[in-house]
């Protein structure tokens, strides 16, 4: 595991919790990330627009280090580079990410997907004589009602319908206690109730986590109320308040408009 | 009674029986061999029509060994989702162990009457023992090596391959080169291990004769503990958090490292078990059939074992005991039976549970038992708590 | 895969263009045409004074009758310094081991040529047909290395007043393998009217091979001078001979100038031999590539593109093989064009075989790659026993076209086998094809559609159940065409898939699972790396070393020399 | 209730389990019939399955005309084919079951040396008896084996002697090229060790060795051709084994290394293989065996036309290995009729010294160290895939069970006839057996 040690959230000593800065990358000339630079406060909650191919999801790979940029610096905290870092180690400095298309682990029970994503030690021989403490129960029992799946603690997680993995997806974020949320697409495939019942469960997480959110649905981001950022072709076009953002004719021209 | 009936429910084993029923079958069956194989071969006078022939003795014992080799492979491919086309080489590797500790015993009993060196290094005009065979005249060293030769294979080969996420087909493949470059390698006379024809004509193993009833039954026994053992070792593996964690990793290998595992430590951790147990397979085998060659390494061994998990239900533990026994049998039966069209039926086989049963043997008997648990619920309820 | 292409493509066109002008070369120096000879040599004068003492019927007589080696030697020397008209044609069929005597009293001397039912023989005397007679009722006139070469000398004597420039080549040719002094008048007046250069230097170094044996001193100078400017082995062989000490050091050449004059040629002879052992494992890699290359690219379909661990490929190829038999068999009179029928047909029945596999079985497992490998792995063990059932498990002997044997002689060090040859520019036409096929045809179109999106390409309107089944055919028939040249390099029985499957596996998943680009690389370095391997290491650690290579290859490239990049990859 | 339960549940599935296996187990158990059992261990599949078959088939065909001869000591013999299939363990297996649950009198089979040698210790510890029937590569002499092949003595030794003859082409310079297994290592030993003791220069021994099922050859050949072409006449003793010999022989064609040149004399090409060949670029290369299909006997003649006639297809061919096979078979009936009984004692008391007539018209007598006395014959491979007999040993050579051209093997000696002996591996310096029970 890393070195660095794991703080709390001491957010007014720090300036921002994610600093991109010039970050390019692209994947055989086509230029996915083109100088892209991003500054999230801590405790921000922040939504990422873009059209297609924007390159919304290669960022959030930079970010969790699943993807090295060519160029640029990505830090974490003002001092930790995320570049040398890889998914596993940047997952235990406190970045939780929920993908795109949502990835439960479908072969396991609700609780045992929570469980596995409980923060601790995550070494060989811890997991091979792991036992439960009561408040780490507690802990669960608690995230599972937060994302409204209770009653289904002891199904399969296959089962469960898109939106509800969505809520599953975020519970397993909340329970690794990152200090960073990257959230992609979300409200993907919910329908408009489920979206708003997940806005408001995001700005619920956001009281004690900072958010990222990467979102297509106006109305989502809207319920979300927050600054907005708009991606295009691999760099920031516009940045601000929704109303703001929303009437700024290049971004009609080249996202709103369609 | 009910003291020691609680005993045994504290005890580990106990514990993970619980939600096993068919583990407990299993283990039941196995110690029930353990008692009467040797009883029926050896109390049981010859000349009854109950006494077991020393031959079933030993065919049993070979299809225990492949049963801990398919329980070893079902660990990784069944619950981590690493399909290792190669697992025949630490079987093998295991082995070979063995044959050189049993060709040491034969000391001077060879045809050429010469204590140091092996009958096929000395035709061979080998004039000293080359130094890979020091020591394993010593039986504990050789029973540590039959452990730690494949072990340190497997941590070497899976290091590199985990570190860089190999996965899917390319990790493989890349086993079965690996064992194809052993098969390659074995098959070299100048490698010392004696090329094609391997390691053979073993005299005794402790000074226990291998060709005597008494040994023979030992050996068995020895296989259906190690199985038994081996199995405890697996569910008890899959059954924590770790096990677990191999199934986030075989289900969604990504968001395992974003949730902060170290896939590769995890991956390596039950590889290098895995071919333990191969390894210690290949071990109980070779006593029990007498020779140990290259053949072993061959790829369509490896592809054959990975054949009986699927054919017995993959990721079930259980099932890879029971894919391992049944095909072999038929095999067996086949080959005796219809020796000119065997492989077609061989082969039907195979396409027939591929197509039919994706699930293996244990996936049919579940689907039935769910169903007939569906009717028994409808009357009497209570008799679904155990 | 399009962006990481244009360098290979280039790279690969120019290699197949230089191998198709070789081959077109190798064409042309066979077909020289044949100068007709000025002066006419009438037989009479250039026959030497016959032993006609004795009439026809007594010689052939002594012939069946002789036994020892030395008494068939001179009753043949007999034959060939006699003036029978028989003489050339009986010494010929003596070199060919048709030549045969009946068990009649007295035994009657006959040429037989195979038949379905025995042999039918004609009369050595008058060549008249004696019709077909059993296996066992004829013996052969036995001859055993000794003489064969002796009759190769005599042969080539008669055949020097060819008409035809390559049979008078030949005749030079075989006449420097067997040199002795009795040849050298009819060698001198050759040389004297000879008109070909080509034959002319072969005549120069026969005359070299038996002066060189000569007592005067000049001539055996004169006879090393000849060799200075040829790579000939039995030359080299001759000269190296000379070199060659005794326990008590002193030279089997006795004569030091000789000796010295000889060491001299040879010399330079072993270094620009040197040189063309390089250009020749370079070749030998090649075509071992090549041979991988069409082994595998049929998997590069089945396996890359499809993502099919296809384990009864090798079965495929076997069928192909068993194909290419089967044809021959129908059509026993026309072995030189068998082959060319051989390979569509081919193609269709492992692209048949193929068809049913995918509808049939794999079909229902897309998907789970990891159970089409068990599926595939038990047909091809029905695969296997069906053959072995149908044509026993012997391996089938499968006739090489004349064209495709022998070998093009660039000079004594050099020369490259036809069969390698043509290989290695077949398996190129094959991968052209194929690519052409997928990238330019509708069907290959829909193919990469399916294999990229089957979702999407569903949604279009294009019938994917069809479309995998044409592509898996494809793949397979292509296994087939390999299997059709696998015939004509190794074994073609129950076998013959399992021995080359996991090389095949090897190459593709070297080259970068999905490119073809990658498998033809892939092939072709393996196969040089390999043989520049071989003579250091040996066969067996050569390739030992190049499974371990891949091994750390992988590592380094998890997915393959020519992976697809992009971010696409993961998902 | 649970607790209870827990260990119920277990005491009684474990019940259930022993019963089953009870069952099971006593169902397959073998009685005894009043015919003589003929055990066939061949494989008929995997890669072996090319050469093995055709003596599966053999050995059907000798019992059936047994049969119609009335069997043997009045009992019908009754073949038991089962298939090992070119796996080695499995041949330890069949062999267990042939001799335990068939009871078989007796047990015709194995052609590698691998496969033999996994039978060796269970037919020794069972006491059963097995006619090994194909050339191998001698150091070995066991009391319930009975080697109807070569020994190193009757092929490879012949075979030289010849090349260095004048007819031979009295060879200088030697290749040895075989496939890397036992067979071939051993008989190269000899050999080199052989040729030495003839004089022949370390320089002029080419050894090369090769895997299994070898096909390219291209480096190997044209290093051959380099070697040949030193001055001194040359030949390619070849031990390859099985696949690997058609790419072989094709490539020497390929690079016009015809038989005048270089000969090759080989140890494992029979007829059999031939038919698997394209002959024409052969014609002259030559092999050592005991029998030829050609051999002008009327024997022979005789066993061919029954050989066609049961297997039903005139293109086949018989080869050496079907002789052995033959002459093995011939001699235990005689055996077993000189004993008046099948027990495996009698019968190998009673076989050592039994003279049958072979095909190519001489006697084959079992000798003490159980081998055989072999004609040996070399054949010029001919077009139509047949070999015509171009030399042959003056009478039959004996068979040698340890060879006196290694060290350590000069000293043994098998005699399982001498009460002073009675062993397979008699040190004649320590003047006792080794501990080896063969």
């Amino acid at each position: 595991m890393s070195a660095v040690p794991k703080p709390g959230y001491h957010f007014e000593e720090m300036q921002s919790m994610l600093y991109l800065n010039g970050v390019t990358k692209s994947f055989d000339g086509f230029k996915a990330i083109n100088n892209l630079s991003l500054d999230i406060a801590p405790g921000e909650l922040r939504a990422i627009i873009g059209p297609n191919g924007a390159g919304k999801s290669t960022m959030m790979d930079i970010i969790t280090g699943k993807t090295r940029p060519d160029v640029g610096e990505v830090r974490f905290r003002d001092s930790i580079d995320l570049t040398r870092y890889d998914e596993a180690e940047i997952a235990n400095l406190g970045i939780g990410r929920k993908f795109q298309k949502p990835t439960v682990i479908e072969s396991l029970s609700l609780w045992d997907n929570l469980e596995l994503a409980l923060a601790g030690n995550r070494s060989v021989v811890k997991a091979l004589f792991h036992k439960l403490s009561g408040e780490q129960r507690d802990r669960i029992a608690e995230v599972i009602e937060l994302v409204g799946l209770a009653k289904r603690a002891q199904e399969l997680a296959g089962n469960l319908s898109h939106g509800q993995k969505q809520w599953l997806e975020i519970g397993m974020l909340i329970m690794q206690e990152p200090e960073l949320l990257l959230v992609d697409e979300p409200a993907a495939g919910m329908t408009d109730q489920e979206t708003m019942e997940t806005a408001a469960l995001l700005k619920e997480i956001n009281r004690d986590h900072t958010i990222v959110v990467v979102e297509h649905d106006m109305d989502f981001i809207k319920a979300l109320d927050s600054k907005v950022t708009v991606l295009h072709e691999g760099s920031v076009l516009a940045e601000g308040r929704l109303e703001v953002v929303s009437a700024n004719p290049r971004v009609i021209e080249v996202y709103l408009g369609r | 009674m009910s003291k020691f009936d609680d005993v045994f429910k504290q005890s580990l084993i106990g514990r993970l029986l619980q939600s096993d029923r068919a583990g407990t079958w299993l283990l039941g069956a196995l110690l029930a061999l353990a008692v009467l194989v040797p009883f029926f071969n050896l109390v049981i006078p010859a000349d009854s029509f109950l006494h077991l022939p020393t031959y079933l003795v030993v065919l049993m014992g070979k299809y225990l060994c492949y049963a801990l080799l398919a329980l070893a492979l079902d660990l990784i491919w069944g619950y981590c989702g690493i399909l290792s086309l190669g697992h025949g080489a630490f079987f093998a590797l295991g082995g070979y162990a063995m044959g050189m500790h049993l060709m040491r015993q034969i000391g001077d009993r060879g045809v050429y009457g010469n204590a140091e060196l092996p009958d096929f290094m000395v035709f061979l005009n080998w004039t000293e023992l080359p130094w890979y065979w020091y020591g394993f005249d010593n039986f504990f060293f050789a029973m540590f090596m039959v452990a730690l030769v494949p072990a340190a294979l497997a941590f070497v080969f899976g290091w590199l391959a985990f570190r860089s996420r190999v996965t899917g087909v390319y990790l493989s493949i890349i086993t079965q080169a690996m064992t194809y470059a052993l098969l390659l390698a074995f098959f070299r006379n100048d490698m010392g291990f004696g090329g094609n024809n391997g390691l053979t004509d073993f005299k005794d193993i402790l000074g226990f004769s291998l060709q005597s009833d008494g040994t023979r039954n030992v050996l068995f026994v020895l296989s259906a503990l190690s199985v038994a053992g081996a199995y405890v070792l697996c569910r008890a593996i899959v059954s924590s958090k770790y096990g677990r964690v191999l199934v986030a990793i075989r289900d969604a290998e990504s968001r395992t490292r974003f949730m902060g595992y170290r896939v590769e430590h995890f991956k390596l951790f039950v590889f290098v078990v895995s071919a333990m147990l191969a390894g210690i397979a290949g071990a109980l085998y070779v006593p029990q059939v007498g020779i140990i060659n290259p053949g072993e390494f061959s790829p369509v061994n490896s592809i054959e074992i990975v054949i009986w998990v699927a054919v017995g239900g993959r990721g079930t533990l259980f099932g890879a005991v029971i894919g391992a026994i049944v095909v072999n049998y038929a095999k067996t039966y086949f080959t005796g039976a219809f020796p000119e069209v065997w492989l077609f039926m061989l082969g039907a086989l195979f396409v027939i549970s591929t197509l039919y049963l994706p699930k293996g043997i244990v996936g049919v008997v579940n689907q039935y038992r769910e169903r007939l648990a569906v009717k028994n619920s409808a009357n009497k309820p209570q008799e679904l708590s155990s | 895969m399009d962006n990481a292409m244009t360098l290979p493509r280039y790279i690969f066109r120019s290699a197949l263009i230089v191998l198709l002008a070789m081959a077109a070369l190798a064409q042309a120096d066979m077909a020289t045409d044949s100068v007709v000879q000025g002066a006419q040599i009438e037989s009479a004068d250039s026959a030497i004074e016959a032993s006609a003492e004795m009439s026809v019927e007594e010689v052939f007589a002594e012939l069946i009758a002789a036994r020892s080696t030395s008494a068939k030697t001179d009753t043949i020397q007999k034959i060939a310094n006699s003036d029978f008209p028989q003489a050339q044609t009986v010494l010929q069929a003596l070199q060919e081991g048709e030549l045969y005597y009946t068990k009649a009293k007295p035994p009657v001397l006959v040429f037989a040529v195979n038949h379905p039912d025995g042999y039918s023989i004609s009369s050595a005397l008058n060549g008249e047909d004696l019709g077909v007679v059993g296996l066992r009722d004829v013996r052969k006139v036995s001859i055993n290395n000794a003489l064969r070469n002796l009759l190769r000398g005599l042969l080539a004597e008669m055949a020097l007043r060819s008409e035809s420039v390559d049979v008078r080549l030949q005749a030079a040719k075989n006449l420097i393998r067997s040199p002795a002094e009795e040849y050298l008048p009819a060698i001198e007046k050759a040389i004297a009217n000879e008109t070909s250069d080509k034959v002319l230097v072969s005549l120069r170094l026969a005359e070299g091979m038996i002066n060189i044996n000569s007592d005067e001193q000049t001539k055996r100078l004169a006879a090393i001078e000849a060799f200075s400017d040829t790579l000939d082995s039995d030359v080299m062989s001759l000269l190296a001979g000379m070199q060659i000490q005794d326990a008590d050091g002193n030279y089997q050449e006795s004569d030091e100038v000789v000796r010295l004059a000889a060491a001299e040629v040879l010399r330079d002879m072993k270094a620009q031999a040197q040189l063309y052992k390089i250009v020749e494992n370079t070749f030998f890699g090649l075509s071992l590539g090549s041979v991988l290359l069409l082994t595998a690219v049929g998997l590069a379909i089945t396996f890359g593109v499809m993502g099919v661990i296809n384990m009864a490929h090798g079965e495929m190829m076997m069928l192909g093989a068993y194909t290419t038999y089967v044809i021959q068999l129908i059509m026993p009179n026309y072995i030189d064009y068998s082959i060319i029928v051989a390979i569509p047909a081919a193609f269709l029945v492992s692209g048949l075989v193929g068809i049913i596999i995918e509808r049939g079985i794999i079909r229902h497992l897309y998907g789970r790659p990891l159970e089409t490998l068990l599926a595939t792995f038990g047909v091809s063990l029905i695969l296997q026993q069906a053959v072995r059932s149908i044509f026993s498990p012997l391996n089938k002997s499968v006739t090489a076209p004349s064209w495709l044997s022998g070998s093009w002689e660039i000079n004594g060090a050099l020369s490259l086998t036809y069969n390698r040859l043509y290989i290695i520019v077949f398996s190129l036409v094959v991968l052209a094809l194929l690519l052409f096929v997928l990238k330019k045809t509708f069907v290959g179109l829909q193919m990469r559609a399916v294999t990229q999106n089957r979702a999407m390409a569903n949604s279009m309107g294009i019938r994917t159940g069809w479309v995998d089944a044409l592509t898996f055919g494809l793949g397979s028939g292509i296994a087939g065409i390999a299997g059709v040249a696998l015939s004509q390099l190794t074994n073609v029985g129950p076998n013959l898939g399992q021995s080359y499957i996991i090389d095949s596996f090897m190459v593709v998943v070297f080259g970068g699972v999905g490119n073809l680009f990658g498998t033809f690389f892939a092939a072709m370095s393996l196969g040089v790396a390999n043989k520049f391997l071989e003579p250091f290491a040996g066969a067996v650690l050569a390739k030992i070393f190049v499974l371990v290579f891949i091994i750390l290859f992988i590592q380094w490239r998890p997915r393959g020399l020519f992976a697809l990049k992009g971010r696409f990859v993961e998902d | 209730m649970e607790s209870r339960k827990s260990i119920k549940t277990f005491a009684k599935r474990g019940g259930i389990a022993l019963a089953a296996a009870t069952l099971s187990l006593s169902a397959s158990i073998a009685q005894a019939a009043d015919t003589i059992k003929v055990g066939v261990l061949h494989s008929l599949s995997g890669t072996m399955a090319i050469s093995e078959t055709t003596l599966k088939d053999t050995v059907l065909m000798l019992v059936e005309e047994q049969n119609k001869k009335g069997g043997v000591l009045g009992k019908k013999l009754e073949p038991v084919v089962v298939d090992p299939a070119s796996n080695w363990p499995l041949f330890a297996e069949k062999t267990k079951e042939l001799l335990e649950k068939e009871k078989v009198d007796v047990i015709f089979g194995c052609w590698t040396s691998v496969s033999r040698k996994s039978v060796l210790p269970v037919i020794e510890e069972l006491n059963g008896l097995l006619f090994y029937p194909v050339q191998y590569e001698g150091e070995e002499s066991s009391k319930n084996v009975f080697y109807t092949g070569a020994a190193p003595n009757q092929q490879a030794i012949p075979a030289v002697d010849y090349l260095m003859s004048k007819d031979g082409g009295s060879v200088k310079r030697w290749v040895l090229a075989g496939t890397d297994y036992v067979y071939p290592r051993t008989t190269n030993k000899i050999l080199e060790a052989y040729l030495k003791s003839k004089g022949v220069k370390s320089s002029d021994i080419m050894i090369n060795y090769t895997p299994f099922g070898h096909s390219d050859w291209q480096t190997i050949v044209s290093d051959i051709k380099k070697f040949g072409s030193q001055g001194k006449k040359t030949a390619v003793v070849s031990t390859i084994n099985g696949d690997a010999n058609v790419p072989f022989y094709k490539e020497l064609a390929n690079q016009g290394i015809s038989a005048g040149d270089i000969p090759v004399v080989a140890f494992s090409v029979g007829e059999e293989e031939l038919s698997g060949f394209d002959t024409a670029p052969l014609v002259g290369h030559l092999a050592a065996w005991n029998y030829f299909m050609s051999a002008p006997s009327d024997a022979n003649d005789a066993f061919i036309d029954k050989w066609l006639e049961f297997i039903g297809d005139k293109k086949r061919v018989t080869n050496d290995p079907m002789e052995a096979t033959y002459i093995g078979f011939k001699m235990w009936v005689k055996a077993v009729e000189k004993a008046g009984t099948t027990d495996v004692d009698k019968v190998h008391d009673a076989i050592i010294g039994i003279s049958v007539p072979n095909l190519t018209g001489g006697i084959a007598t079992m000798l003490p160290n159980h081998h055989l006395t072999k004609p040996v014959l070399i054949g010029e491979i001919q077009d139509n895939g047949q070999f015509d007999i171009v030399w042959q040993t003056d009478g039959a050579v004996p068979g040698d069970a340890w060879t006196d051209f290694l060290p350590e093997s000069a000293k043994l000696e098998a005699d399982w006839k001498d009460p002073k002996i009675m062993c397979g591996n008699y040190n004649t310096e320590t003047k006792k057996c080794s501990g080896q029970n063969y």
